[in-house]
């Protein structure tokens, strides 16, 4: 145990938590100095619970990325879950747990597509993915010729919008951020699982997972289905939460990627935790607040998004040289 | 630490709010926070009153048939372009990229149908918002012996040359929605435009609101010149009543992130005494965002898309919806018969811009229809009505 | 060593260099002459492949001076090392599969004609630089991917070579060299001395460094506890300065006849794109060696049994039942293990810890949480059974040396109790200390009712380790010999001077 | 096989020209079948138009994914390219030159910094050129309206719409560019450093290669590319386009058109010749779709399908060659 420490500090500099803790909590001074009572109960919940989605995908996204692969289509697969759910329900309250249970299926499949053709096919994920999410935005227009149809009930939306009214000294929790708190110790539980330990074999060195028996094509695939059924969940609460529309996931992949790089996991493989994701999405999140506190223009917002990500990430992604 | 820098920066940029007389582009101009923050580089003054000025001019033309009247025309000769049906009309469009040209084109189609006697063939190619693919179509079409052409323009500057091209070609051009920097189309189609828009909207905010109250103003998406308009004839109101706008924000149509925007702002002032939007996609988004954060919903202007007028008639809300009437996809295909029978038609052929108030909000609120659906379609009378806008 | 010494080419004074505060060299000093073949010799984590990163310039050191060709220096990059005359030939090979031997061989300072890249003169040079090493049969402009291991060293040292470097560096040049190779690369190091050529020998074949060496340094945690002259040094002596203890019975005894148990293993007709007719009995309590040149076909019979490459044809029994041993997980399933000799890149998962590595196969065939705690505490066992060296089970398996690593391989398949054990090149790369523990082990499992079939490249090994011998050529059995053969009859079949003709 | 051909040719595999040969053929019959003519003038002007300005943008890119790395900032590199090229002429034959000389020199120093970020920052090439991308858009977003500047009448002309026969000057300008990159890769050291580096940095780095330094030449190259494709559109359009590289979806259509071009997303294997092969299919399909006047969403969706299957294609060969 000599050199105990040593290593040890070296464990927390490659891909450990403390980075995006530092910057996530740089990020909450510069915000309440501004809006002091935003770590009001209140204030916070709500807030976490508008965050739950994304902080959700960027979770599904770590299983993905650990075992060396990318999932680009969950953005478009939110917004193809939450038009087909307008369809479906259409305003019907009675449909709403049915069609629940229908998305879940939609999207382990698209998970397992996804899965396989990278696994099995041997196409690279970057490029199953890419190709996803142009069939998915294609069919999911095609199918609805060009503009959304039917709605969706207020029952279903209740999910995504509404929560536990007057709990005593929080006030309100939504819902979402229970389904998060849900899913995050689930997806936790999974980590330490023997699935979640020999995923990040798999992306570490998938030789040697597989020479030690190791099923390398079934293990990635399963991370692509978490990441769909993720995509799914999030799809819920943001049907939920704002309703229908062809926006509800523009973009969000190239979030959650980025959310789970900022929180030190490695595209690539091998390195990383789903805890360091989903604050890294949770980071990213305050930074879209911080800027409409801080007035930034929205033309401009890009900008400063953009100058922030590359300096966390450049601050996050800092190694020692491990040869 | 860039957010201070950057913020700090454009509050000190964005307190005048003297209009730029040149269109020197290029330099960012800054919105901002705090105030409407600079006119647009893309104001024009002459427009801006004329659109002003046609707000209450009354159209010409037969009544209740808006998509056929014109605002004071000015009727250009024809004959040259006489020909014997049946014709094959070609149609170069932008795109179909969102709802409301997706209502509009399903429109035009209808149009179409009820002439089938006189077009034998509609040809329709669809630029997917491309300007280098709209320039390729056009010319394309040009080799494929149309007796008419009608270009939806992508963008303005950057069709021009090709739409000279095919004016050259001798067939009858005739533009719609988005102008074109020439005026050799037979005639250029579109209602009232985007100032009056946004003037109509603000005026209403301004009125309805309590005095010196807080506006926030929404806006999908910045350098969009049909928006633009509506933004910077809005800006101009408000800065003539000396409305406090505390936010200008894009919020992509994203419901979501409009929700998020609307919330922060909230819980940033206590209160949001007016909401301008720049269009109606997300106008319930942030009626809900209201809702959500227990606020009562104030004076809000949105667009003629349904789930907006079914939201305002249920929650009783105080609203206005001007609109940009997705009727006026049939109006080219009007044209263009006229034209190739050698009729005069108006150029430019002016239509009206409606809006729709609390006083007619009924007419139009159609419950059986999709909550996308654009209700100044004035497609009620076109063959299968409703089956083929839903 | 008479008369005056010419001046050193190369002088190493009180090289120190830390890792993370772990002290990896410390005050080493060391000379190589022009001409002189100098070994370094110690076990594992003794801090030879570091010195010799920080003498090619991939590392610089914390203290000390190098001098090399009478001035002091300190190389930045490798580039810089090498554009001063330094060539390395490192232990794991550093070619690109995809590009072809010239483009490898000259990576980093490709001929120019007028600017550009002189292919012809990168092909001809190339042949020439093979040729002078007897290698004259590689064609340059094939793929190295296309390459055995062996024919890949080669090229790796002619890519040495082609810098006409004054000082050689090689870093366990033979580690994947069959013995006739072995002996190409004496000659070609001779050659080398004549022109001049200092070369710093980084080995753990005693035999070769005998053989080949003039002086001889060993370290040890770090320092340089003595150099010798070769030539006055036993093999024993040697031994004792590297690990503290008299080299006694090296090899563990084989096993006894009563000791060996039933079949466990019978291929009948065995074959695939690499092996024809493989006909083979794996007896419970043997240890079955398996000799022959690279690409004889010894690695792909390993690879075959374990489901990596698996048959094509010919029926595989194991304890009797036939088994389809067509993937890894199969096989593991039918209780078959596998060492791979290419550790790095087949053996661990170099970013996770030393337990996660020992646990992979254990998680992988029997996951669940039933008897996860159980699972764990049995592996920590193992670890401490194979007398693990390592800062903590925590601890990324990247940074522990070969011998442990190695020994967290072995860990794993342990914890899977398996009946039968493949091993290829158990002991590659790995010092003599770690080298004996992990014979001791082989022998130890066989013991304990297990079959092993161990394919080893290095003669003294193989012999000493076996109860039976085959030698495989040209992907068939060539011959078998019985336990105390001689390294003459090994090589004879390998050769194929004797034995059934390979077809 | 000579020593020539084993050092570059090889490397590209005539799989892509398969397929296009095919595509074309199947294509030709099925506008024909309908009525319609695939190779009239005025469609393979278009054609060769699409595959001009896409090809610029992918050539580039084959660079840095060859050498490992990634390029997603390219739409907004044109985009902002355009502009540059037609406010500094602005309409004035005489401004020509000093103007194409702004806008690769403003490219270039886009490039540079990609690079720096890949490779000094240590920012995965995915995250770092996605960030740069988004200080673009916010600077393009909150700078122009809409099209800005007017292109010179000679570029317009030249550049823009002459032709010899049904070739445009621009495609000729594509292959002179293409046949660079080709020569750079196979005959400079630069390149063979290029796709040492793609290929295993850590050997590159021991072989005295100077992986860092050859990485940002790689980005700067490919970002001058995607300048070169911007004054291309700029001529195109007569006028500065904000939006022309993001609604083209130069970035993934290019990335695309790289690995259709049997290029390893992973790096260290590929060549030009192949991706403009990549290029010349993406267009053929879509001049055949839209003769048969397919609808978009439908179109996107066999796009989406095509991309996979030709990867998938290409993977079966390379497993094939591996056994």
């Amino acid at each position: 145990m000599r050199i105990a420490r040593p290593l040890r500090l070296l464990k927390f500099r490659s891909g450990g938590l403390a980075p995006i803790i530092v910057i996530l909590a740089v990020l909450l001074v510069l915000l309440t100095a501004r809006q002091p009572d935003f770590l009001s109960p209140p204030s916070l919940m709500s807030f976490l619970g508008r965050s739950a989605p994304i902080i959700l995908l960027a979770a599904g996204q770590y299983f993905v990325i650990v075992s060396g692969e990318l999932d680009l289509s969950v953005g478009s697969l939110v917004t193809a879950q939450v038009v087909i759910a307008a369809r479906l329900i259409d305003g019907d309250p009675s449909a709403g747990w049915p069609v629940v249970v229908l998305l879940l299926a939609f999207g382990i499949a698209v998970g397992l597509v996804n899965g396989l053709v990278t696994s099995r096919l041997r196409v690279p994920s970057f490029i199953t993915t890419l190709g996803m999410f142009l069939i998915l935005v294609g069919a999911v227009y095609l199918w609805s010729d060009g503009a959304p149809k039917g709605g969706l009930s207020e029952e279903f939306r209740r999910l995504g919008r509404s929560g536990f009214e007057d709990v005593p000294a929080l006030g309100r929790i939504p819902y979402a951020l229970v389904i998060l708190l849900a899913a995050a110790s689930l997806a936790l539980v999974l980590t330490r699982s023997d699935f979640g330990r020999t995923l990040v074999a798999v992306g570490g060195n998938p030789r040697t997972a597989e020479l030690s028996g190791v099923r390398v094509w079934r293990a990635k695939t399963m991370a692509f289905v978490l990441s769909g059924v993720a995509a799914t969940l999030a799809a819920i609460l943001i049907g939920g939460y704002s309703g229908v529309s062809f926006q509800a996931g523009v973009g969000l992949e190239f979030g959650a990627i980025t959310a789970a790089v900022l929180g030190g996991v490695a595209l690539g493989g091998g390195r990383g935790s789903v805890v360091g994701a989903m604050l890294g999405a949770l980071t990213l999140e305050t930074l879209f607040t911080l800027m409409n506190f801080y007035g930034v223009s929205g033309a401009l917002k890009p900008t400063v998004q953009g100058a922030i990500i590359l300096f966390a990430v450049a601050a996050a992604s800092f190694r020692f040289p491990s040869r | 630490m860039t957010v201070l820098a950057v913020s700090t920066l454009l509050v000190l940029a964005g307190c005048s709010t003297d209009e730029p007389t040149t269109r020197a582009s290029g330099s960012p101009s800054a919105g901002t926070g705090s105030g409407t923050g600079e006119q647009s580089k893309f104001f024009v003054r002459a427009d801006y009153d004329k659109q002003l000025a046609l707000l209450d001019t009354a159209p010409t033309g037969p009544a209740g048939k808006p998509w056929e009247q014109a605002l004071n025309p000015a009727m250009v000769e024809t004959k040259k372009f006489t020909k014997p049906g049946p014709y094959k009309i070609c149609f170069s469009n932008a795109g179909l990229n969102n709802p409301w040209r997706q209502v509009g084109f399903k429109t035009m189609q209808a149009e179409v149908d009820t002439h089938r006697g006189r077009i034998s063939e509609f040809v329709h190619v669809d630029a997917e918002g491309k300007d280098q693919k709209q320039i390729a179509d056009i010319n394309d079409l040009l080799g494929k012996g149309c007796h008419a052409l009608i270009v939806s323009p992508n963008t303005t500057a950057t069709l021009t040359p090709a739409v000279k091209a095919a004016c050259q070609k001798g067939l009858p051009v005739i533009v719609f929605d988005r102008g074109v920097d020439t005026n050799c189309p037979v005639t250029f189609i579109n209602p009232i435009g985007g100032y009056g828009f946004g003037h109509v909207a603000a005026e209403f905010v301004t009125q309805e609101m309590k005095r010196g109250g807080k506006v926030l103003a929404l806006r999908i998406l910045p350098g969009v010149d049909v928006l633009e308009t509506r933004w910077s004839a809005a800006k101009i109101a408000f800065d003539k009543a000396g409305v406090d706008v505390v936010g200008v924000e894009f919020t992509d149509g994203d419901p979501a992130r409009t929700k998020k925007i609307v919330n922060d702002y909230i819980q940033r002032y206590g209160t949001i005494d007016g909401v301008w939007m720049d269009a109606g996609a997300v106008a319930g988004a942030a009626v809900e965002a209201f809702e959500d954060a227990g606020k009562p919903v104030p004076p809000i202007n949105g667009e003629d898309q349904l789930d907006f007028l079914k939201l305002w008639k249920d929650k009783k809300l105080t609203a206005i919806a001007p609109t940009y009437p997705t009727y006026q996809w049939r109006t080219p295909i009007i044209a263009a018969l006229k034209i190739l029978d050698g009729e005069q038609v108006p150029n430019p052929w002016k239509l009206p811009q409606p809006t729709i108030t609390q006083d007619n909000l009924d007419e139009y609120v159609d419950p059986a229809m999709p909550p996308l659906h654009y209700a100044m379609c004035g497609c009620t009378d076109l063959p299968d009505y409703p089956r083929r806008w839903k | 060593m008479s008369g005056l010494p010419p001046s050193p080419l190369l002088a190493l004074r009180g090289i120190g260099k830390s890792f993370l505060g772990v002290r990896v060299l410390d005050g080493v000093d060391l000379q190589v002459r022009p001409g002189d073949v100098h070994a370094v010799v110690g076990e594992n984590g003794a801090g030879k492949s570091t010195l010799m990163k920080v003498v090619s310039g991939v590392y610089q050191p914390d203290e000390g001076t190098v001098e090399f060709a009478g001035a002091p220096r300190t190389f930045r990059s490798p580039r810089e090392a090498q554009q001063a005359g330094i060539g390395i030939v490192y232990q794991e090979l550093t070619l690109l599969p995809e590009r072809t031997v010239a483009e490898n061989v000259w990576l980093g300072h490709e001929p120019l004609r007028r600017g550009l890249v002189d292919r012809r003169a990168m092909l001809s040079h190339t042949a020439g630089l093979l040729a002078s090493i007897g290698e004259g049969s590689l064609p340059p402009d094939t793929r190295v991917g296309r390459l055995g291991v062996a024919q890949q060293q080669v090229v790796e040292i002619v890519k040495a070579l082609a810098l006409d470097a004054r000082l050689l560096i090689m870093d366990e040049p033979t580690a994947a060299l069959a013995d006739h190779e072995v002996d190409q690369l004496y000659a070609l190091l001779r050659r080398l001395q004549e022109h001049g050529i200092g070369v710093l020998y980084v080995s753990h074949r005693l035999k070769e460094v005998f053989d080949l060496s003039g002086r001889i340094t060993v370290l040890k945690d770090g320092r340089a506890v003595a150099t010798l002259d070769t030539a006055d040094t036993s093999a024993d002596q040697l031994v004792r300065h590297m690990v503290g203890r008299e080299l006694s019975n090296y090899y563990p005894d084989p096993a006894k006849p009563q000791e060996l148990g039933p079949v466990r293993l019978t291929v009948r007709d065995g074959g695939n794109r690499k092996l024809r007719g493989i006909d083979l009995r794996l007896r419970a309590g043997e240890v079955l060696g398996v000799g022959g040149l690279q690409g004889s076909g010894r690695s792909a019979l390993a690879r075959a049994l374990f489901g990596a490459a698996p048959f094509s044809t010919g029926q595989v029994t194991v304890d009797g039942a036939p088994v389809r041993l067509r993937s890894p997980r199969a096989a593991i399933r039918a209780g078959i293990a596998y060492v791979s000799e290419d550790r790095k890149g087949e053996g661990i998962v170099a970013e996770q810890s030393v337990l996660d590595n020992a646990l992979l196969a254990g998680r992988a065939v029997r996951p669940g949480r039933v008897g996860r705690g159980a699972r764990t505490a049995r592996v920590r066992e193992l670890l401490a059974a194979v007398e693990l060296r390592a800062a903590g089970e925590d601890q990324e398996i990247r940074f522990l040396s070969g011998g442990n690593q190695q020994k967290v391989v072995l860990a794993r398949w342990l914890a899977l109790a398996p009946r039968i054990l493949l091993f290829d090149e158990p002991t590659r790369g790995i010092d003599v200390g770690a080298k004996s523990a992990i014979h001791d082990l082989v022998r130890r499992l066989a013991r304990d009712g297990a079959a092993v079939l161990m394919v080893s490249s290095e003669l003294p090994e193989l012999l000493g380790m076996s109860d039976r011998i085959i030698v495989m050529r040209d992907g068939r059995i060539a011959g078998e010999l019985p336990a105390g053969a001689t390294e003459e009859d090994v090589v004879a079949l390998a050769v194929g001077t004797v034995g059934e003709a390979a077809g | 096989m000579s020593g020539a051909l084993s050092l570059s040719a090889r490397r590209t595999p005539p799989g892509v020209f398969v397929a296009l040969v095919l595509t074309l053929a199947i294509g030709w019959l099925i506008v024909t079948v309908d009525g319609g003519r695939l190779f009239s003038l005025p469609t393979t002007v278009s054609l060769l138009h699409v595959a001009a300005g896409l090809g610029l943008v992918a050539v580039g890119q084959t660079l840095v994914i060859v050498g490992g790395s990634l390029d997603l900032s390219v739409a907004y590199v044109v985009s902002l390219s355009t502009l540059v090229a037609a406010e500094t002429m602005a309409g004035d034959d005489g401004a020509l030159l000093p103007a194409i000389g702004l806008t690769l020199a403003v490219s270039a120093t886009i490039g540079f910094v990609n690079g720096l970020l890949v490779t000094h920052a240590r920012i995965n090439p995915f995250i770092a050129t996605v960030g740069v991308g988004l200080l673009l858009k916010g600077y393009l977003d909150n700078g122009y309206d809409g099209p800005a500047g007017k292109t010179a009448p000679a570029l317009v002309q030249g550049l823009g719409y002459q032709r010899i026969g049904p070739v445009p000057m621009s495609f000729l300008l594509l292959l002179a560019v293409a046949a660079a990159a080709w020569f750079v890769l196979a005959r400079t050291r630069f390149g063979h450093h290029l796709i040492a580096v793609g290929g295993d940095p850590e050997v590159a780095r021991l072989s005295g290669v100077r992986g860092s330094r050859v990485l940002v030449t790689a980005h700067v190259l490919c970002a001058l590319c995607a300048g070169l494709a911007g004054v291309y559109l700029a001529s195109r359009l007569g006028a500065g386009a904000p939006r022309v590289g993001t609604e083209g979806l130069y970035d993934l259509e290019s990335i695309a058109a790289v690995v259709l071009g049997g290029t390893a997303l992973a790096g260290g294997r590929g060549g030009v010749v192949g991706t403009v092969g990549g290029v010349l299919l993406l267009a053929s399909i879509d001049a055949i779709f839209n003769q048969l006047e397919v609808d978009v969403f439908f179109k996107q969706v066999i796009r989406g399908v095509i991309i996979i299957a030709a990867v998938a294609v290409y993977a079966r060969r390379a497993m094939r060659k591996a056994s």
